[in-house]
């Protein structure tokens, strides 16, 4: 495929949700879409510049983004911390290992009831629920990461003796960290899905309340507004890992192939 | 078959001391024992090279020498280092780079504990330029074609200055022409810094080429030990080459038809 | 052990939004060396839910939910009794679903959410015109949920209470079957945790509490034309209908007397009779009553 | 590590849950751990014989299992019609791929509004939320596992004289199905976890609806139950789909080298 | 350099007819020219090495005769072919088995559109034996060491029974000894079929003991066209097959220290 084409096919790409975009303005406009059924983009544009000016927005999103983050520092951290110690260490894993894949098994929204029990129904309780979402991708990829570094690297580095500090920093955290970046980009995803559902615990702020108040009040624009601020928050958080695993991993011929076309 | 304990190679006249020596060496795995009996003893300098079949033990042969593996029986001596210099270094049959350290860290990789960050990083760039790689200092590996990985992890085990070079046939993922280069390369090395080389191949005619003396393995033992008393350079297809290469052929197949 | 930082369980409707608004509760606790927190719930049972586990300890809910929580063990007192929702709870249908009356409800699809004071609205509004809630279709949902299936045709009437009912009104102009204040003559009520409230020291947190909510319930019914905008502002809910729910609220606040009690007993002794919760109550037992000093 | 060491990593493995349950269970008898917060094992497993005496357990599990499985069907058989039609044709992935990566961006959880509005509240809208979760993992695998068929061997298919057909059947399919299997089963989570909230929107059956009455009811032995019968059902899921994959990949060597262990 | 355009091999007095020749065909790409005015016409029987430096055009050559590639400028003709065989087979660097596949499938891939589906299996089964794997039948691809995968993708070639067979660097991944292995296999089948070999490789030693003639591309075009009238079976490390070594060693590195 030459270069042409590829443009080609990129533009092409942009036709259909242009088509999409396009008809579902047209047929909201002739009735065919009722509003009940879902607002025009004019509509849901408009129920954006509302909640802009009404201030709402960024401090629905601060919210919402301030819970994300800190449930992936807390769950993430420890995913990873528990990843390296299994990894690193036989006795640890063979400790822990089994119960942890015994527990991943449990869908974590299942866990709703409870954790409002242990942790009621504040900020704990969302935390707790996005950390655990993603704590198992983490941990997994970590470990799997670990245990997948060739071992000819860690013989080479003992050979030419490096000692169990510099073994870790130049050879397996190195190589395993391609496989860390897979968990995390898993965990974004979770990560969001997790809040979607435990802002609806009973929150007061957060995109989920600004989506719930929505659907109570049957403003079925802000409802899709909210779906695509979620659907742009994702993408944003994805972007930024991509950028984040081009700079880490440049040595790897997957990314510098990325880089060159 | 019996064979002379210690060798004086044609081109040094008065016998070097030990580079290092196998004495009864056996090792076993199991029920299956690879090595029996081994006895070599290598002077300092001396370019061996190690010939035979598939799973003839030659590697297990090689780590025992850089120990990596312990001895079942027998006893391996080896000389004194002086400080700030290593004592053996294993170059593998694959590259085995840092994908993720550039070329010139992954040559530093070879003075860890021997050297400071920035003495490491001067000494690579400069071994890197005697191994025809001078200006891809800062290169991931990644780019580098398979001759040119192979460049680099031989100055990595060269930059510790061994005292004895174990080089598990690390021409073999090579084809044939960029093959003849890197052995040219490595004797002209071999002949600057004078250390012990102990070279692993499959292929005969690499052998005859760039060794002192050829060690057959087989069957756990050392069927044959053949010096090759010829001056260098040497030319690929020579015909003195081709008699010793015959020689080493005959022994490693029988006499079959070859 | 008093508390330090009392939390409150409020929805988007009646007394507590309007105490939120005007500070009343702060100001009150303020001397106490008590802080408050609020916290929104969409519906009676999640508040209740949180009421049991501690999560808050005071909390306005319908009158069912404290009979649906009573009956499932949940550690709730009943601290005092507010007007019920009177004209605004109510059975409602579009004006082109085709039905004119409860009994046109037969086999039909209702909304509701379970264990909620429009789920006691619905069962007596059927009784009243000789149906069982078993004639019916009965859809649990919760609020958001509801308003979403009785926008698309997915249940063909819906019960439920302000602010809901009133955005509804305005949205659709439906057809209203009945309101409670036809059919019902309950109370909602102001709940606690049983720990908390049993806990001497917190008495006065109490008192001051329910002092404080009259004192707003006094200021509201003086200036109907203010409260809509302060609740709306709170809440979020579209003026109009946030006007129209005020217009219609009764506020008040009074202590829980026999015969509120025996009012509520009757209401759960009708649950258990329909099977709509698994145990008898005793509404008596989960009554607080202020220490006497 | 040699197997007797081996056997005795799984064995130490099993000594943590088994320690676990057992604190569980003594902290509960002497009221460590109050029932309020969580039942004793023995509560919940009597709680368990109690429903499945009653048959309520068979009958909800039944009718979640047939939303799972419908689910999964509808969803994972476009998924893996669209990515093989991607994946074989460069113009229908130039002209649907980009929509579909912009689609796949929204957390399909946000969407239940949206969806009660579309499909109302009957089984329509679970099949839907199951189906949209299970889409984006096969699609996008099975889109990479074609993408990702090794060239040479399409050449050297070509070269041998294969026809379209031949090829797709002896070449392309078995090479994507790897990948394949690999978007299966992220799909059998994101199923699962799907239906737990699925079912929360109005169910009169279903182990989400058993888990949401108890949980109405303070039924916390059943909730407790709810969640471990998730995540056997999540576990026996998962282990059927590695059966099937040690089948169908027999020629893998990670496949053969697990049958040696 | 002036080339012959028809040459007669010592072995085969009396000149075949060609099996192929290509008319100054050039190929390049995109503003490269990779191969420029080539003449060469291969006799039916012959048995051709083509060699050269990396990048020089060997599988480009070797691709436009298979038909995989077309060229630029000039023309190819072929031989006709009779039903049932296949005309021309490409035999990859790489051995391109199916791995999901097993060994006796794999082999009948090269009976496509030639037999059914049991006919191919029963003649894969044959063959399997003849390169010395016979019982291998019901093996994965993925248990096979590298030189039995690389005997599974001539099997594969050679059950279409080629009229000509086109050998891209074959042995190139495969140790030394193995490698001396898979050439006597090569040879003994390629006397025993009677096909028209053109084998590309990158080893001096393997073209001159395998091939009646020997090209060397430099530069996209025939730098030397040099005849080997030695007798069959030829012995590795024989001395004349050394002078012909020499003889093409010089002419790949110019005169340089090799
Ligand atoms: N760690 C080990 N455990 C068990 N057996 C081993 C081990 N290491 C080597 N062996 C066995 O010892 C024999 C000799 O192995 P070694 O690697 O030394 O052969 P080699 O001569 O280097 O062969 P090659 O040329 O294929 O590299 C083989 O049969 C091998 O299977
Ligand atoms: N499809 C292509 N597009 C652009 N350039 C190509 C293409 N195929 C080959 N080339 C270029 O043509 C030249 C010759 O390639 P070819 O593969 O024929 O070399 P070769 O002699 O087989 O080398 P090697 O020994 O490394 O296999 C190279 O410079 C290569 O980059
Ligand atoms: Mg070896
Ligand atoms: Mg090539």
């Amino acid at each position: 495929m030459t270069a042409g084409s590829n443009r080609f096919g990129a533009a092409i790409g942009w036709l259909l949700p242009i088509l999409i975009l396009l008809m579902w303005e047209v047929m909201s406009r002739l009735g065919v879409i009722t509003e009940n059924v879902l607002p025009a983009p004019t509509e849901v544009f408009a129920a954006f510049l509302r909640v802009l000016k009404s201030g709402d927005l960024a401090r629905n999103i601060g919210v919402s983004s301030w819970r994300a983050l800190t449930g992936l520092a807390i769950g993430g951290s420890i995913g990873f911390a528990l990843g390296l110690a299994n990894g690193l260490s036989l006795l640890s894993r063979n400790i822990t290992d089994t119960t942890l894949q015994m527990v991943r098994n449990v869908p974590h929204l299942a866990l709703i009831p409870l954790v409002i029990l242990w942790f009621g129904i504040d900020e704990g309780a969302k935390l707790f629920l996005v950390a655990l979402g993603v704590f198992f991708p983490i941990y997994v990829n970590t470990l799997l990461g670990i245990q997948t570094v060739d071992p000819q690297l860690i013989e080479m580095g003992r050979t030419y003796g490096m000692d169990r500090r510099a073994l870790f920093l130049r050879v397996i955290l190195p190589g395993a960290l391609p496989s860390i970046f897979v968990g995390l980009r898993y965990a974004l995803g979770i990560m969001w899905l997790t809040l979607i559902v435990a802002e609806t615990i009973s929150a007061s702020a957060g995109l989920g309340y600004m989506a719930m108040q929505a659907r109570e009040f049957l403003m079925i624009d802000v409802v899709v507004l909210s779906i695509l601020i979620y659907a742009l928050l994702g993408k944003l958080a994805d972007s930024f890992v991509r950028l984040l695993e081009r700079l880490c991993l440049q040595w790897h011929p997957a990314f510098q192939k990325t880089a060159r076309s | 078959m019996a064979k002379p304990q210690l060798r004086s190679v044609e081109t040094a006249p008065a016998p070097a001391p030990p580079a290092f020596s196998f004495q009864g060496v056996s090792r076993r795995f199991g029920a299956k024992s690879v090595l029996s009996n081994i006895e070599l003893t290598v002077p300092q300098g001396e370019f061996v090279a190690i010939i035979g079949k598939s799973g003839c033990g030659k590697s297990t042969l090689l780590r025992l020498l850089a120990g990596l593996d312990q001895p079942d029986g027998g006893q391996i001596s080896r000389a004194q280092t002086q400080p700030g210099q290593s004592s053996i270094r294993i170059m593998f049959q694959e590259p085995r780079l840092l994908p993720w350290a550039r070329v010139v860290d992954n040559v530093a990789v070879g003075l860890t504990g021997l050297a400071g960050r920035a003495e490491a990083k001067a000494r690579a760039h400069d071994l890197l330029a005697q191994v025809g790689l001078a200006g891809r200092d800062g290169d991931w590996p990644s780019v580098l074609s398979g001759g040119q990985r192979q460049r680099v992890a031989l100055a990595r085990a060269l930059i510790g200055q061994p005292s004895v070079l174990a080089l598990d046939e690390p021409l073999g993922a090579l084809d044939a022409l960029t093959r003849i280069e890197m052995q040219h390369l490595l004797g002209r090395i071999w002949q600057t810094q004078g250390f012990t080389a102990v070279l692993v191949t499959h292929d005969v005619a690499e052998a005859v080429i760039l060794a002192d003396r050829v060690i057959v393995l087989d069957a756990g033992k050392v069927a044959l030990d053949l010096a090759i008393p010829l001056a260098r350079p040497r030319r690929h297809g020579h015909p003195d080459l081709a008699l010793y290469e015959q020689k080493i052929l005959a022994q490693l197949f029988g006499d079959e038809a070859i | 052990e008093k508390v330090t930082t009392l939390k409150i369980g409020y929805q988007k409707t009646n007394l507590p939004v309007i105490a939120k608004q005007l500070g009343v509760i702060e100001k009150g606790l303020e001397p106490l060396g008590v802080a408050v927190e609020w916290v929104e719930f969409p519906a009676g049972p999640p508040l209740v839910e949180a009421l049991n586990v501690g999560a808050i300890q005071v909390g306005w809910t319908g009158d069912a939910p404290p009979i649906f929580g009573q009956s499932a063990g949940s550690a709730i007192v009943y601290l005092a009794a507010l007007p019920s929702n009177g004209e605004g709870e109510a059975v409602f249908t579009k004006s082109d679903s085709g039905i004119k009356t409860i009994a046109d409800l037969k086999g039909k699809k209702v909304g509701v959410g379970k264990g909620t004071s429009a789920h006691n609205l619905l069962v007596a509004a059927l009784e009243a015109n000789g149906l069982k809630l078993s004639d019916i279709e009965v859809v649990y949902l919760s609020p958001a949920d509801a308003a979403a299936a009785f926008a698309s045709d997915n249940i063909v009437a819906w019960a439920v209470w302000d602010p809901f009912f009133a955005v509804a009104e305005t949205k659709y102009q439906p057809t209203i079957l009945a309101r409670s204040s036809d059919v019902l003559k309950v109370n909602t009520y102001f709940l606690a945790n049983r720990d908390f409230a049993a806990d001497a020291d917190n008495a006065s947190v109490i008192t001051t509490t329910v002092a404080a909510l009259g004192e707003a319930a006094a200021w509201a019914d003086a200036n109907r034309d203010k409260v809509a905008a302060a609740v709306a502002e709170v809440t979020g809910v579209p003026i109009e209908a946030q006007t129209l729910a005020v217009t219609r609220a009764k506020f008040a606040i009074y202590p829980i007397t026999p015969e509120i009690i025996a009012g509520q007993q009757a209401t759960a002794d009708r649950f258990f009779g329909l099977g709509l919760i698994p145990s008898a109550v005793k509404i008596s037992d989960a009554v607080w009553t202020a220490p006497a000093n």
